[in-house]
């Protein structure tokens, strides 16, 4: 119902080439997410999929079928974009009907689906304005909304939550994860939210300037990144990478140790520091230390921990969970593995 | 049956087509499609159907001018089915013979008309000027002079100055014709060069800055039957159909001002410029429906049309100069005061000899071939520019008769 | 926009406006004016209460039929436009949301081909009329201004459609819509004022047309300006009536456009891109 | 946005327009053409047979020629400087919100309703005639010599008839254009500092550019067949002095009905035409495809 | 320099009352972060501020002055507007410049300003774009730029880092309270990053349905949220909140605990109860388990849990950070207060 294939596909605008080369399988079913770097290409990389792009080389297919030249309403996708794209003529019923009056659904039917739609997505007040008339938030649900009343092959969805607030963001999760169980339907999802990416994905997609860096289940990626690039985008904050003597004591070009993987006290440790920076969120806090001979760290620790700029703190790697890194980036053994 | 005829929108020609279901009454099995178009309109376009054959009309309304050219073209039917009662010999001869070409009637004409001055009787008389029976163009020039008062808003003459072969070409050429000027000798050369035209064209140029209207050079007939109309002008020397309308109390303030006297002459030269014109009924080679055309324009040329709008419309509105006989009718004298100068201003026409030099051409305001139309439009651009005080008089004869020589020898006259 | 502006701002642009629109619109008035009066009041000189009399209009009805070339000015110049419409609509979509190299050369040729003075071409287009039979006839006369028009609307549409942002048309297609229902539910209500007012300019244009107009009719098929160019200039006093006979001739575009104005100038509004 | 699927699509869609502006181009232009090489008189049957470049050599040593090219260019950059500035100006005056907004626009683009003879009857009679047009009940009215603006100013008032004809068009293309700007890019401006003539010269300008193009381009189009308008009003005169291109032709092709002279003069019209298009084109058609 | 009042203000559109009434006070130099439900009024809230709509009651000042009437231009104030709101036809580099060539800043200077914004927004390559050609998060990062560059009597961000990856969001984060700490100007910020909020914030101002729930420091909010609205909208996953037996035991309607306060085992505890989701993202682990007698509960806890879908485990609160409410909503006491 919703394989597909990326083999050796490439794009390029112009001079840029976006795209180098990819290939990629999706699985059935497989709930997969996209992440990277602003403008690294996801979603250059969905419209390729949807067939909003042409390809510069290589081929699409689809349940094997090769799709490459087909047109995006001929390969049965559904799409979230980014921008929204909201038909502003129409109101916000309309713009969710719309996908259901193409396919010639009946006028009853459309309506309970497009009311069920605005229900989940809190839209039920909103369902006679137009897009000009709503909050950013409620804009991108009714986009949501377009793409979710349909069943598509495979759904595209590119940073879809990104203008909500956290909990309708944390019930939208749970109503996509739903949504997927119950359909079983491939989604390629893109996000910049770590929590997303972790909790939704079947299959994590790394890229960076057009290229897979990674693929791999989420805690996959976590514990055992590929590369420098995996390690330090994956996680939040981000890891500590350490270089010079310390790493050459573990055998390795660099050190990466995760914020979360330091254990902090105010007497005694393997480190010594100077605190930097304490952003306190309430059930963390993150630390920023100035350590000697090893430079600037972030740590994170539960709860309240009373430090303030310039505080000395010790701190302690959990060296079981220690990564690290050859001169050319690539991880070595793994260690955290073991976690 | 239907007729489709193409007409120009004056006013006797609308009449005529408030007056054609009498005709139709008279003849149920023919309908009439009217086509009524402004005069240069309907000369283009019935031309370019004619032209290529399109036979899209069944009567045409055209000029003398184009009668004689189309006749020897083989595009316009002989009317030999006028019927027994039209009485041919009725119409007036200068227009008679204007449309007969190897003794074969083509068009029958409609209305006629010469040209004429009109004058403002009041006007003169506070000046202390009489007209005399034969004006001459000396003294047309003292008396315009006399009489312009611009603080009062009166120009000692109007003379038409929009640029075109109908426009100001027309009162030119009659002002040179009986300046003694021709456009052609008999080799077909062009005349400008010659001293009458320069006379005439600076006599012509000097009077109406000395008396004329502002905005002369874009004034044609309408422009300048509007000033008069409003008292504005002393003199108008324009087509003796004009009379009606200046006589007209409904429309004209100076109706019962007017007096008219015959067309100018030079000093001691007897001609009267030799303006002769009349709209026309013709129908063309490609007609299918000759006999009911003919029919028609028996009708609508006929005595007992003109009985018909005398009955309707009184006197004044029958179409005048193409019958002696309207002429010799009593009621009509005794309506139109105007009878008798147009009668008398026809009758001194003669366009096969417009000038006292010899002539290749026919036409008298005009010259009867086909390329004058261009020329003629040219010539009264080059001759307004000089009212507009944009070019000087020799400089517009020079180039007049540089570009009317170049346009006949592309014509590949002589011929 | 969302603020309200001050009084007077508003009184200051209103004044403005209407200096300007009145001057513009000042001849057009007077004709109205001048055929509201008798014909020697039309000519007396400035004056802009006329006594009202009909006289004029009565004339022109009595002279002239007026029904016949009011229907044809209609189904010429409607017919013409909405033929040309559908035949530019695809034509501008592909131009403004497919673009290729050669797109603007394309364009510009188009509106070459109105570069060849109309007089030039009488004796040719005549002969074309006279021997497929259909001088004054409605069906030639719609045929060539919709060819006269039709690049015109293919650049007007060409303008408004690329105002659109093409994200949106590629929602409909990811939505599932094909060629004709993205133009049809998407593109064109985005684009009806665009539409709107190519499809009101082009009427206007045909309306007033008065070359091929004139040229290529007799009587079935001749529209107004037909009607308009037997009052001009006749022999005798005629503003009164060329006025009357004028505002006839435009008083049924002008009604047109008064009830589309909105429509014409109501702006594409593309609120919910970002 | 352009993939291959649409850009095949995109030429089926102009197929339709592309091969009927071709028939109707090639036509009627390969007669032209053909009738341009032959001696071919209307009014004269008998003058027929080939004649080589006879009739493109005696029109454009036609005395008026040169004058006539050049009254067609100031014509054409007179009339288009007039009704796009006054476009622009216009556009955005109507663009404020004001009292009766309807009536003014309809009142503003009433022109474009008026067909060319009737707006050139409606100038010279009533408005600019020098004996009773208003203008000239305007200076009688402060003690000045009426102008005659026909004999005096003849281009001058040419251009000022059919600007006030183009005029509603520029103005409702521009304001239909000026009122797809985006609200929030407006707002953005305002919040950078920008008053209002810079959000007009960094906003509005280059929204409106490519709506400015097609007014420019559209226009010249129909400006350089302007005919009607001289005809009425003036006759190409005095002398030369109102005297276009298409009038000439008109001249050749209506009142000498030499078919082969103006289409001689057509096929002329058409190639100083392309080459103003072409240098329009250069100056401002990039703003086409931004 | 930048204190901002807001009087009575309120805001209605058509018919719908968006803003009821809001008093309020910026301080002059003060990072003011906006939270609160999508749709709940905060854009129209800084659009209000800006100018850019007309106040349907009350009135906005400015140090003092009465802006209420004033254009937006006389504001000195700089936006980074939800939609990003380029300039679509000015390359990148104009696109920021512009408000500095408004100022009739010299060319050299402006110069210096946009290449040195380009840098650190990391828009150096594309500085020759137009927006068009960009990806969604370097549109966002124009905008951005386009506001930093100047220097205005306040700054108003409206969802700046939404379409940043989490990496890139971070740096920007630390960009902005640099730029804050360097110009000590006014800031007023609308984000749906808890993280975001708690970190740049002096004050968050919680929104709800155009009224304001509470103001306060972001511990503050953390600790002692007011009611229930505040409670359940600060900290994520949000507090639990249970009702019944539970609650009344603790003389309250309603008992609300952080997931972060409950200790988790899989020996025992006060309350037992049966996984239902368990998401690894990690750093943590979030559990939703089904717990007798009390409900759905959510608890987090440090890296790896080993637990599924099914497990039984036992879950105690820290009853020290309880929090509880009574029938109306309201906090009662503050159990938070001591942690
Ligand atoms: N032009 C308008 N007409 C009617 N209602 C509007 C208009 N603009 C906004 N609203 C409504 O006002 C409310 C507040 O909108 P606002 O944009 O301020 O929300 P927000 O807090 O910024 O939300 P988000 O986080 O989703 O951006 C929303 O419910 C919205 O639907
Ligand atoms: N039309 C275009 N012309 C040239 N370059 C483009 C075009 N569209 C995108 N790009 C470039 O391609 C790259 C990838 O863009 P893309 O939109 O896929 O990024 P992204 O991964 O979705 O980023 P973000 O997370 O910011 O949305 C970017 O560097 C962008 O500048
Ligand atoms: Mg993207
Ligand atoms: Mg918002």
């Amino acid at each position: 119902m919703g394989r597909i294939t990326l083999k050796n596909v490439s794009k390029t605008f112009g001079e840029a080439k976006v795209i180098p080369s990819i290939d990629l399988e999706i699985n059935d079913g497989e709930f997969v997410v996209f992440v990277g770097p602003s403008g690294c290409g996801k979603s250059t990389l969905l419209r390729l999929i949807a067939g909003l792009e042409d390809v510069s080389g290589g081929q699409i297919l689809i349940d094997g079928k090769d799709y490459t030249n087909n047109a995006p309403a001929e390969r049965g996708l559904a799409m979230v974009f980014q921008s929204y794209a909201l038909y502003p003529h129409m109101t916000v019923r309309n713009n969710i009907a719309f996908p259901l009056k193409m396919a010639k659904m009946d006028k009853a039917a459309i309506d309970k689906k497009v009311t069920d739609a605005a229900r989940v997505l809190n839209l039920t007040d909103y369902l006679e304005r137009r897009p000009s008339q709503l909050s950013g938030g409620q804009r991108q649900r009714v986009a949501i909304g377009r793409a979710i009343v349909r069943e598509p092959s495979a759904f595209l969805f590119d940073e879809p939550l990104s203008n909500l607030d956290a909990a309708l963001r944390g019930t939208m999760r749970l109503e996509i994860t739903d949504l997927h169980h119950q359909l079983k339907t491939t989604m390629v999802y893109v996000t910049h939210d770590q929590i997303e990416a972790m909790t939704m994905a079947d299959k994590i997609v790394v890229l960076n300037r057009g290229n897979i860096e990674q693929v791999g289940s989420p805690l996959e990626l976590y514990r055992s990144p590929r590369n420098l690039f995996v390690a330090g985008f994956i996680g939040s904050p981000k890891m500590n990478l350490i270089e010079g003597a310390y790493a050459q004591s573990k055998g390795a070009k660099t050190a990466g140790i995760r914020p979360e993987h330091l254990l902090l006290s105010k007497d005694s440790g393997l480190w010594t520091g100077t605190v930097t920076v304490a952003e306190h969120l309430g059930a963390d806090t993150f630390l920023h230390a100035n350590v000697d001979g090893i430079g600037l760290i972030t740590a994170r620790c539960d709860g309240e921990f009373g430090v303030t700029y310039g505080d000395r703190i010790y701190l302690t790697p959990d060296e079981g969970k220690l990564h690290r890194f050859d001169g050319r980036g690539l991880a070595i053994g793994n260690a955290g593995l073991a976690a | 049956e239907t007729l489709t005829i193409a007409t120009v929108n004056n006013g006797d020609m609308v009449r005529m087509q408030a007056m054609a279901p009498e005709f139709t009454k008279a003849n149920p099995d023919i309908q009439i499609n009217w086509v009524t178009l402004e005069e240069n309109v309907l000369r283009e376009r019935v031309t370019t159907d004619i032209a290529t054959k399109g036979g899209q009309y069944d009567i045409l309304t055209i000029g003398n001018y184009e009668v004689p050219i189309w006749a020897k073209q083989g595009w316009l039917l002989e009317l030999n089915k006028l019927g027994d009662k039209y009485d041919a010999n009725d119409l007036l001869p200068a227009i008679k013979g204007g449309l007969t070409v190897n003794d074969k009637l083509y068009a029958a004409p409609f209305y006629g008309e010469s040209a004429m001055i009109m004058y403002r009787k009041d006007l003169f008389d506070k000046a202390g000027l009489k007209m005399p029976e034969n004006p001459t163009w000396e003294f047309i020039g003292d008396a315009a002079r006399k009489i312009t008062d611009r603080k009062g808003d009166v120009n000692g003459i109007c003379l038409r100055g929009k640029a075109g072969w109908g426009e100001n070409m027309a009162f030119i050429t009659a002002l040179a014709n009986s300046y003694g000027g021709r456009w052609f000798d008999e080799k077909w050369n062009p005349q400008f060069d010659q001293p009458e035209w320069k006379e005439a064209l600076q006599f012509y140029v000097d009077l109406m800055k000395d008396a004329g209207p502002s905005g002369a050079s874009s004034n044609g007939f309408n422009e300048n039957l509007t000033l008069f109309q409003q008292g504005k002008c002393g003199m108008w020397m324009d087509a003796t159909v004009a009379a009606s309308f200046v006589s007209d109390p409904k429309d004209s303030k100076v109706a019962d001002k007017v007096g008219y006297a015959i067309f100018p002459t030079k000093g001691e030269m007897k001609n009267h410029g030799n303006w002769l014109w009349s709209w026309n009924l013709a129908v063309p080679a490609s007609s299918k429906k000759s006999d009911a055309a003919q029919k028609f324009i028996s009708w609508a040329t006929s005595k007992e049309y003109t009985q018909l709008v005398a009955s309707k419309e009184g006197w004044t509105a029958v179409p005048p100069g193409t019958r002696t006989s309207l002429y010799n009718n009593e009621e009509y004298k005794k309506a139109a005061a105007f009878a008798g100068p147009t009668l008398a201003a026809m009758q001194a026409a003669d366009i096969t000899k417009p000038t006292v030099k010899p002539v290749p051409y026919t036409g008298g305001q005009f010259v009867a071939i086909p390329e004058f139309q261009a020329i003629g439009t040219n010539v009264g651009q080059l001759f307004s520019a000089v009212i507009a005080g944009q070019s000087t008089v020799d400089d517009a004869l020079a180039q007049a008769q540089r570009a009317t020589q170049r346009e006949m020898k592309r014509a590949g006259y002589p011929k | 926009m969302a603020r309200s502006v001050t009084t007077r701002h508003k009184v200051t642009a209103t004044i403005f406006a209407w200096i300007v629109a009145l001057l513009i619109f000042f001849p057009i008035l007077y004709t109205i004016i001048t055929s509201l009066k008798s014909e020697t009041e039309a000519i007396a000189g400035f004056n802009l209460l006329p006594s009202f009399t009909l006289e004029s209009y009565i004339t022109v009805q009595t002279q002239r039929d007026y029904l016949t070339p009011f229907m044809n000015s209609v189904i010429i110049s409607v017919g013409s436009t909405i033929l040309a419409l559908i035949i530019a609509v695809p034509s501008a979509w592909a131009m403004a949301f497919s673009p290729t190299k050669r797109t603007k050369d394309i364009l510009m040729w188009m509106l070459s081909t109105k570069m060849m003075p109309a007089v030039a071409v009488l004796v040719p287009i005549y002969l074309i009329f006279r021997d497929l039979g259909i001088l004054d006839s409605r069906i030639g006369l719609t045929v060539v201004l919709m060819l006269i028009n039709l690049p015109i609307v293919v650049w007007m549409l060409y303008t408004y459609f690329r105002e659109i942002p093409g994200e949106i048309l590629e929602a409909s297609r990811m939505d599932g819509a094909g060629l004709w229902q993205e133009i049809v539910y998407v593109l064109t209500p985005m684009a009806v004022p665009g539409i709107a007012s190519t499809l009101l300019l082009n009427i206007i244009l045909a309306w007033n047309e008065s070359f091929w107009t004139i040229r290529l009719t007799t009587t079935n098929a001749a529209p107004l300006t037909a009607f308009i160019a037997s009052f001009s200039s006749p022999q005798g006093l005629f503003w009164a009536k060329l006025s009357a006979a004028s505002t006839m001739a435009i008083a049924p575009i002008l009604i047109l456009g008064w009830f589309s104005q909105k429509q014409l100038v109501r702006g594409l509004t593309f609120g919910a891109v970002k | 946005m352009a993939t291959q699927n649409t850009k095949t699509l995109a030429r089926l869609m102009m197929a339709p327009s592309v091969l009927l502006l071709l028939v109707w181009m090639i036509v009627p232009l390969a007669m032209t053409l053909w009738f341009s090489f032959q001696n071919y008189n209307l009014l004269d049957p008998s003058s027929d047979g080939f004649t080589g470049f006879f009739n493109y050599e005696y029109f454009y040593t036609d005395p008026a020629f040169f004058q006539s090219v050049w009254n067609t260019l100031v014509l054409v950059g007179g009339v288009l400087l007039i009704t796009v500035i006054g476009g622009i100006a216009i556009a955005l005056l109507l663009d404020q919100p004001i009292f009766g907004q309807g009536i003014v626009r309809i009142l503003v683009i009433s022109p474009f309703f008026v067909m060319p003879p009737v707006a050139a009857l409606i100038w010279k009679n009533m408005i600019m005639h020098p004996g009773y047009g208003v203008l000239a009940d305007i200076s009688k009215f402060f003690g000045l010599q009426p102008v005659d603006w026909f004999a005096s100013y003849p281009l001058f008032s040419i251009v000022v008839i059919v600007a006030w004809q183009w005029l509603p068009f520029a103005t409702l293309i521009l304001l239909t254009a000026l009122q797809s700007l985006d609200g929030e890019q407006k707002e953005a401006a305002e919040m950078d500092g920008a008053n209002f003539i810079n959000r007009f010269i960094y906003l509005t300008l280059p929204h409106m550019s490519r709506a400015i193009t097609v007014v420019i381009l559209i226009q010249t189009i129909f400006l350089l067949g302007v005919y009607a308008e001289i005809l009425v009003t003036t006759n190409g005169g005095p002398g030369y002095a109102s005297t276009n291109l298409a009038y000439l032709i008109y001249r050749v092709a209506l009142l000498n009905y030499d078919a082969g002279g103006a289409a001689a003069g057509g096929i002329i019209a058409v190639i100083l035409a392309n080459i103003v298009a072409i240098f329009l084109m250069r100056a401002v058609g990039k703003n086409l495809d931004r």
